[in-house]
């Protein structure tokens, strides 16, 4: 639009008839003017990619319902490619490729022999990786649908794998270093190694690495081996692809795949029995896996002797303590009947010697209660029977004596009533006739003979006269 | 009669003695002849007899305490 | 009767004499001229029985001590 | 009875005729003139049980210990 | 029952009998009679029952130490 | 089970027996009266392994072209 | 029981059947009178049981040397 413009005017300013030369550099300065500060992002698909001394030439269109409506050559100069291929890890040159989709920076330039260009400035490898990827996916995809995804895994990779088939490209160094990472390690090198050398990279390399992939599986090997030493991203593309994927997938041999990258993995890495990063990993977990399997069966062994040894150890140990136990219950049995027997005759001891004690003291209990029984009647006697009775004795003697004394002086007392002796002596007189108290004699007093008694004279006289009182 | 009394008399004949004497005193019939003599003779028995009860008791002591008096304190 | 007594005599038997010396006393069938004779008579009773018991006692402590004496001190 | 005992006694027997004598003197019905002769023959039971016991020990020593004691020191 | 033991008598059943005649003395259900009597018994079971366990004893030695004494130390 | 391998054996299967006869062991589920025959196993076990292993496969080079004999000659 | 084993013993029956004594005789419930022949059976099943260790233990020794000491340590 701005050329046209351009145009319009120096056509309308006079009918001056330039130069080309002058034109083209009129168009040179404009274009520098107005667009020399200016960046542009621009998605292109490449049509033609070419290097020469290093610089890089693409033609660059645009299309859109299968029709072409834009077309643009570019170009990238050597310097600046470096710096880009540079900060994409060497990427760019596979970015740069027919077919590829890219984002590039550039800045618009016109050249008055080249003519219109594009400088590419910048390179921004997403849109193109994206383009990869989802191509990656589809195949991914596919695959699963047709069955084919976990086929390699249902296959089982032997404990030792001794026979490898080795398909790669023979002068690379991914090559020559599985092959001497497999043969000289100090683990196990008793490898057998079929080679199939096929291109890895470029045209041919789908083709080649499936050929190798079938060849391979005639052979009566344990393992198929895809190695590639290493390369860029874009090269890795040829393991995205459907075919490969395929027949390593239908391969009835498991395949270890060794496809160097770093990141990334490819579709034949996924659809493989195995991957790893490098082709040294594969082969070292080859010579590992022996190595391993090696050590197992060594450990095995080595546990099968040394447990057996153990058990036959430990049965001893326990047999041995048996046996002594054997000896040591059985002597402490024995020792207990016979301590049980010293006991025995120790308690008849102190049986015998308690019950003829008992016997003893029950004989002195016996014979003191004898003795005792037997003082205590005596005393018994004593105090009482005798002494009591020779009081009684006493007593009622004394009694008797007593007894006899009152009366007798009852006696004395009427003796002494009677006594005329008393009255006598004051001058009383008793007078009887024949021996008759005369106041009780009633006979004849006159004449009768009186006997008079007085204290001091026995009177006998003759009653002459008598007179009564009245 | 009235002369001293036979040492043999027994005491129940002194007493029986002694209690005619009293009894024929108490009757009276005693003969004024013989009173004095009877009295005297109840004297003597009397006293005969308490001598003869004062000698048993001594003895009946004797008897039984003498030996024991300090030999045992029965 | 106030002699000596029989030494054969049995200590229940002189027990026996001396009771019925008691019960003679008792029922006072004895008179004074007996009565120290029969006292004598006791006492020589129960010192014969006195001496009965003593002789046994003696006698018994002979025949429970002596050769345990010594011998074991039990 | 207070004669020498029979020899073939049985201890048994002489313990239980030792027993009959405490009892009866226990009750107190011995009189005094057996009571000697009781004890005296209690006194004889006891020895002659004394002498059983004294030889039946001797013997279960000879029986036991002579070849016990010394044997084995366990 | 002092006469010598049935030499089929089991160790056990001598023990057994031992010990009942201990347990008879600690009873004191053994009279003075047959005292010494049953301790002839006992001493009879008693060395019975040693010698079985000496001959036992002696046995198992045999058995266990011959053929080891000089092998292993068992 | 001592007799001879089966010379078909995989060397995984010949491994898992192995390993098998150790767990046996391990668990101790194995008896003396086995242990000598389980041990022999074994041994054949790892010498049937190591000989597959360091065999030199002459053999193999005729069966590695197997399928196809003639048509390549590695 | 004494008798010679059953040379089909199988060793861990050899063992139980040693155990059992040795549990009978630590409980004490093997009477005197059939110790010793407990204990000669012990006897036979210790040797029977050390034999059959021994002959493992050989057996197992010569299944790992003999081809083994000058072939390879793997």
């Amino acid at each position: 639009m701005l050329i046209f413009t351009a145009e319009d005017e120096e056509l309308e300013d006079k009918r001056n008839i330039f130069s080309l030369h002058a034109l083209n550099q009129s168009l040179e300065r404009f274009i520098r003017d107005k667009f020399a500060l200016k960046n542009y992002w621009v998605i292109a698909e490449i049509t033609k990619a070419q290097e020469k001394n290093g610089h890089h030439y693409l033609e660059l269109a645009d299309s859109k319902d299968g029709k072409r409506v834009a077309e643009m050559s570019a170009n990238m100069w050597f310097s600046t490619f470096n710096r880009v291929d540079n900060q994409l890890n060497g990427e760019l040159r596979t970015i740069f490729k027919h077919g590829n989709k890219v984002l590039i920076n550039v800045r618009i330039e016109f050249h008055p022999i080249y003519g219109l260009k594009l400088n590419i400035l910048d390179v921004d490898p997403t849109i193109t990786y994206g383009e990869l990827e989802k191509q990656k996916k589809e195949t991914i995809e596919r695959l699963k649908k047709e069955g084919l995804y976990n086929l390699q895994q249902e296959l089982k990779l032997p404990a030792i794998i001794k026979k490898v088939a080795l398909i790669g490209s023979q002068n690379t160094s991914g090559y020559r270093d599985f092959l001497s990472e497999l043969l000289e390690n100090r683990i196990y090198t008793n490898f057998k190694v079929k080679e199939f050398s096929v291109s890895v990279q470029g045209d041919r390399a789908a083709k080649e690495v499936i050929k190798a992939i079938i060849d391979a599986q005639a052979y009566n090997v344990d393992v198929i081996v895809i190695v590639r030493g290493g390369g860029s991203k874009m090269d890795l593309n040829v393991f995205n692809g459907y075919e490969i994927a395929k027949t390593i997938a239908e391969s009835r041999i498991p395949i270890i795949t060794g496809i160097g990258h770093e990141t990334d993995d490819v579709v034949a890495d996924l659809v493989a029995n195995k991957y790893e990063i490098t082709p040294t990993a594969v082969a070292k977990f080859l010579y590992v896996r022996a190595g391993v399997f090696r050590n197992d069966l060594q450990t095995a062994f080595d546990s099968v002797l040394k447990i057996s040894q153990q058990l036959i150890a430990a049965n001893k140990d326990e047999f041995t303590h048996t046996s002594k136990y054997l000896v040591h219950y059985t002597q402490n049995l024995i020792r207990e009947h016979n301590n049980l027997i010293k006991d025995s005759i120790h308690q008849l001891h102190i049986g015998v010697t308690e019950l003829i004690e008992s016997e003893r003291s029950k004989l002195e209990l016996n014979l003191s209660k004898v003795g005792n029984n037997a003082k205590n009647t005596i005393a018994l006697k004593k105090s009482t029977e005798l002494n009591s009775r020779l009081d009684m004795i006493h007593l009622l003697s004394i009694n008797s004596i007593e007894r006899s004394k009152i009366g007798l002086n009852n006696l004395a007392e009427l003796l002494m009533l009677l006594n005329p002796e008393e009255l006598l002596k004051k001058g009383y007189t008793i007078s009887t006739i024949n021996n008759v108290d005369l106041v009780n004699y009633d006979g004849e007093l006159k004449d009768a003979t009186l006997k008079t008694l007085s204290s001091q004279h026995l009177i006998t006289s003759k009653i002459i006269d008598v007179k009564n009182h009245e | 009669m009235t002369a001293k009394l036979d040492p043999k008399l027994k005491y129940d004949e002194a007493l029986e003695q002694l209690q005619e004497i009293v009894h024929l005193l108490e009757r009276k019939e005693i003969n004024i002849d013989d009173l004095a003599g009877k009295v005297k003779q109840a004297k003597l028995l009397v006293d005969f007899c308490r001598e003869k009860l004062d000698s048993t008791e001594e003895e009946i002591n004797k008897i039984i305490s003498p030996n024991d008096g300090e030999e045992k304190p029965f």
